[in-house]
């Protein structure tokens, strides 16, 4: 039985991957699980320098899921090579650095720095504020998007995978501008604006107001963008947005993902990642499926 | 090690209005745990789905069993008073790093309202070190819990919001009142009064420990939800934010800028 | 105490609505609510001629929610204003007729239908796939967006309620682009559009393949929102996606909504709109507010 | 009246692997409710918003109490299986047409898997009426339920897929092994077998009553979701799409395009 996977190059042991965020730099979650496991493990957003974050409160919780505000808080890419990175030398996984920035420079900064590293793949959060354009977010406009790909890719050493954001009119467009860029690949859904009014308080459950929506409750949402995304480019996609579960993983590959990734479940079941690539091997035993690749995309 | 395991509620009981007290069997979740600590506990309702941190109010290492105290705030605190003994209840623990009481100088513990639970355990671990106590505590009137338990541990001085006990006022003014400027604070409760405490113990030069509150998504230091702004560098972002889950939930009281 | 708001110039006793297609037209929940008790009636949508809609399955359930795609099946302007729209007169409440086409002119003929009827508001839903544009919404472009309201308010009697798709980059610059169009409101949420795959079949969950996501589990999204539209047009604002209870809907006034429409609650609980008036009520006196309008927009 | 309304579970069994039979009183839905008809069941789980439909097995008006029979076919189900007698269950009901029956024409009764339990009522009302009965099941193999239950109301004829028991093969083949040709046939079974009776009453001139499935939302003919194709326009939206909750879920088998 094969339940390996490849993204542009690299070899997953498994397709389950974690979503950047809700894993740390695996280092919290390796009480509770063994890295060893996983596909691939996916890092915190790091910029090129120390990140403070939002106000609290950051987190709220929602009917099936959680809204985030954390602000991208992150050491740096100094302190995450020198620690995060050297610790993760010890696993046998690959690791996927996810990387943010405010402006391309500060983007091609840090995948500059990541080229000499173990990191294995890259993963372009373009979901984050765009201080050059007056704070909206490079990934709602297509030409924006493919011009940060392309700048990145100009001196990434790893393949680029681009992470999309849902909130857009069409997400085939932006799949479309990144694979235009020379995306390797891209990986959706990143969150969904939502907020909370705290009604008796008459405030915003969140400082920032708003916050980005993920668990179970958006499932739906991402499997409709991961089929509408795998549909639109050729490049591998990488799908995420309420995971919990190994079938949860496998509907995603059956919309079209290569790899999926595991993040708010994390919150709610720290073994969620190792039962699910235990779960996926019971079904293709139940199912008779002797390689996982079988079943990307499968349904039509 | 922390870990995620069933547990089974041995006994429920309702201490005042809107106030619950739980003893519940672990599988050896109690027998690592220590005063300070807290678990995380899941609701049973699936629209909500993240843990919600209690802390821990006593801990009985032998039959690995744990005491927790809890307010009804919402819709979770609703469900955990309507368990009943022999319920299966999903846990997350033990967490935080707790509070390492000082032997060798008078322990002052204090605690206002629902902030009361945690200071029991500590007294029970300061009592067995043989420390000197004296416990304070703020209550909005005269329901009180946990009172006449405590009082078992050392002095007792309480403040109510209404004057109906002890000192009309706050645990502050009941401090002032009593004249405690000694030893090392020990303390949970509300914001504001662990920012009255952080001031009232730079004044006499006392040192604190604080017990603070934030909202948590993994409870484990690695979702950045829970921070608190410190006045030194973090080790985990370096940017003064402090995590409440791991690094806390208990800080001195020079770490913290409220 | 005053619950009564205003939408362009129509009252309402209270600002609890029904979301167009959950409650027919009232007929078949009449046997659990009075229909007197309801600030307004929205009928299920309604074209030029009877569209049979899509094959079955055309719902789904999903965590928090549920997915349609039951195609817009309607009787067609005749039946619906012979027999629907006669029997909302027997009732003290307002009316608002949810209009539905695959073009502009089978739009202004649904429109010009209904000049001399007892509807009170028009509810344009351009969520439809439009033919003349190869099957993209007109909800989903602002310029066609805003053509569609030129086009009908040249011929409405009624005031005009844009209803706008949730499935754009922003939401703000649709509000904007059918106030600029001559709109008298903006309505929204329409569904989220989602997928859900049956993994053991190999099949899509609906005949339709993809299907429109509501229910609870939408809410922060539907927040944020009306938030936003609120803030980007001086037209009002009726709130939906995801109520459940009156301190939802409070919550979407809160937020910047003058009214707010119950959908996909009513089949999870049949007396949901009147548990909704009640609950507003309440909640009015415990905290101590005079006149419902005062919390319109009150969180900023 | 339709209503929605709390219910009391009485009481639970299994009766094979599977397939569990409950009793619930109801407060009113029994007394409106008759053969056929069904009732739409909550779940508690907080996930999952929609009511299950279950037709009814047994209707006791006197003692206002249902019974029901379900399969579990997932997680809705599966929870109303570990309910306990004493479980108070939030239910919407009596939906749906249901059967009539006409007494003056022998009742032939069809049924294959879990559609055998609405039968149960069926007979019930056609024996009351003291109509001629002949029942026709169909099971997967010799696990059968309600079997011996259905044999005080009239003949029993039996088609399991294995052979196992009576006829090797459908319901279908059992009728023409039996030569059931004449009366009315009242059915309830997945769609393949209800084609197949369609089919079975044109060749035989015979009338056919057949209670359909389909995903369903609100259960009351608002929303459109549990549509059937007709052979003559509905009265709601004149498309010849026939309501399954409201204008059936019993169909006369020429309204019917399968
Ligand atoms: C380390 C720690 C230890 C705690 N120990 C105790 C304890 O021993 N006893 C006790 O009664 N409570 C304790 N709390 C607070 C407790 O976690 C919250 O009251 C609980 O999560 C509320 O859940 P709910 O579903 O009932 O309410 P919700 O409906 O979720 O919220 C109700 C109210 O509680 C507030 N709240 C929600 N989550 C938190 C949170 N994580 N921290 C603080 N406030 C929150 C919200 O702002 C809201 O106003 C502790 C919190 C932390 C962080
Ligand atoms: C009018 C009517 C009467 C019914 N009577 C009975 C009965 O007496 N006994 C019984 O065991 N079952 C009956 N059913 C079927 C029953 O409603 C479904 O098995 C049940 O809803 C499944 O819920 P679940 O949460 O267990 O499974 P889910 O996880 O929701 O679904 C499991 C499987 O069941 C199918 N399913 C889901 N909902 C429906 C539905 N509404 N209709 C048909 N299939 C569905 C799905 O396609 C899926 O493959 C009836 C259905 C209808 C429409
Ligand atoms: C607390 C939290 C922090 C997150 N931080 C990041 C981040 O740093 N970079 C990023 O690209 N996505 C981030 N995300 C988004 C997730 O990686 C993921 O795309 C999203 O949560 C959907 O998946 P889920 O529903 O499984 O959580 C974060 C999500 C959460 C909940
Ligand atoms: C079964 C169903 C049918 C719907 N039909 C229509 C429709 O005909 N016209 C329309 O504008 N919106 C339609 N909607 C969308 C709702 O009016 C509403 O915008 C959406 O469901 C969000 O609200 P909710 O979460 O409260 O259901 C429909 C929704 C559902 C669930
Ligand atoms: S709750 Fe996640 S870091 Fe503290
Ligand atoms: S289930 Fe809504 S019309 Fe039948």
């Amino acid at each position: 039985m094969n339940t390996s996977v490849k993204i542009a190059g690299v070899t997953l042991k498994n397709p389950i991957m974690v979503a950047s965020g809700t894993f740390g730099s695996g280092a919290e979650y390796s009480e509770f699980v063994d890295l060893n496991r996983l596909g691939a493990v996916v890092t915190k957003g790091v910029a090129n320098v120390p990140w403070p974050g939002n106000p609290t409160p950051r987190i709220t919780e929602v009917y099936g899921g959680m809204l985030n505000a954390i602000g991208l808080q992150n050491p740096g890419i100094d302190v995450f090579i020198q620690r995060d990175l050297e610790n993760l030398k010890n696993y046998e996984t690959k690791v996927m650095v996810n990387v943010c920035g405010h402006s391309i420079p500060e983007y091609v900064e840090v995948v500059e720095r990541l080229a000499d590293t173990n990191a294995d793949l890259l993963e372009i959060n373009i979901s984050c504020p765009n201080v050059t354009k007056g704070g909206i977010t490079f990934g709602t406009v297509p030409s924006v998007a493919e011009e940060v790909t392309r700048e990145v890719k100009k001196v990434a050493k790893q393949p680029v995978i681009m992470k999309l954001s849902p909130n857009v009119t069409s997400i085939a467009e932006m799949a479309k501008a990144v694979e235009a860029g020379g995306a390797d690949g891209v990986s959706l859904i990143n969150t969904l604006t939502g907020m909370q009014i705290d009604i008796d308080r008459r405030k915003f459950a969140l400082a920032n107001k708003t916050g980005g929506m993920s668990g179970p409750a958006v499932k739906p949402i991402a499997v409709r963008m991961v089929y509408e995304a795998a549909h639109a480019v050729k490049i591998p996609v990488i799908g995420m947005g309420g995971i919990s579960t190994g079938r949860d993983a496998i509907e995603f590959m059956m919309a079209g993902a290569t790899a999926v990734s595991i993040g708010t479940a994390n919150f709610i079941n720290p073994y969620a990642t190792v039962e699910a690539v235990e779960e996926i091997e019971v079904f293709m035993k139940e199912h008779g499926i002797e390689d996982i690749n079988e079943i990307i995309g499968c349904v039509e | 090690m922390k870990k995620k395991q069933m547990a089974t509620v041995i006994s429920q009981e309702k201490l005042i209005d809107g106030v619950y007290s739980m003893w519940i069997k672990t599988d050896g979740i109690a027998r690592e745990a220590h005063a300070g600590q807290f678990i995380s506990i899941y609701t049973k309702d699936k629209s909500r789905l993240l843990p919600r941190p209690i802390s821990l109010c006593q801990i009985d290492k032998k039959e690995d069993r744990l005491r927790i105290v809890y307010r009804v705030a919402g819709a979770g605190t609703k469900e955990f008073s309507n368990y009943q003994a022999g319920e299966s209840i999903a846990i997350l623990g033990p967490l935080g790093n707790g509070y390492t009481i000082d032997p060798s100088k008078p322990v002052v513990l204090v605690a206002g309202g629902i902030g009361v639970p945690p200071i029991v355990e500590a007294a029970k671990t300061a009592k067995e070190c043989g420390a000197k106590i004296t416990i304070v505590l703020g209550y909005r009137d005269q329901n009180t819990f946990l009172l006449e338990e405590l009082k078992e541990y050392g002095k007792v001085v309480v403040a109510t919001d209404d004057g109906s006990l002890g000192v009309h006022g706050t645990v502050i003014d009941a401090m002032e009142e009593n004249k405690i400027q000694e030893g090392v604070i020990y303390a949970c409760g509300p914001t504001p009064m662990l920012k009255g405490l952080q001031a009232y113990a730079e004044k006499y030069r006392m040192e604190s420990y604080l017990s603070l509150e934030e909202r948590m998504a993994c409870g484990i230091g690695a979702c950045l939800a829970c921070v608190v702004n410190s006045t030194e560098v973090d080790h985990h972002s370096y940017v003064k934010n402090k995590r409440i889950c791991t690094d806390g939930p208990v800080f001195s009281g020079r770490e913290i800028e409220f």
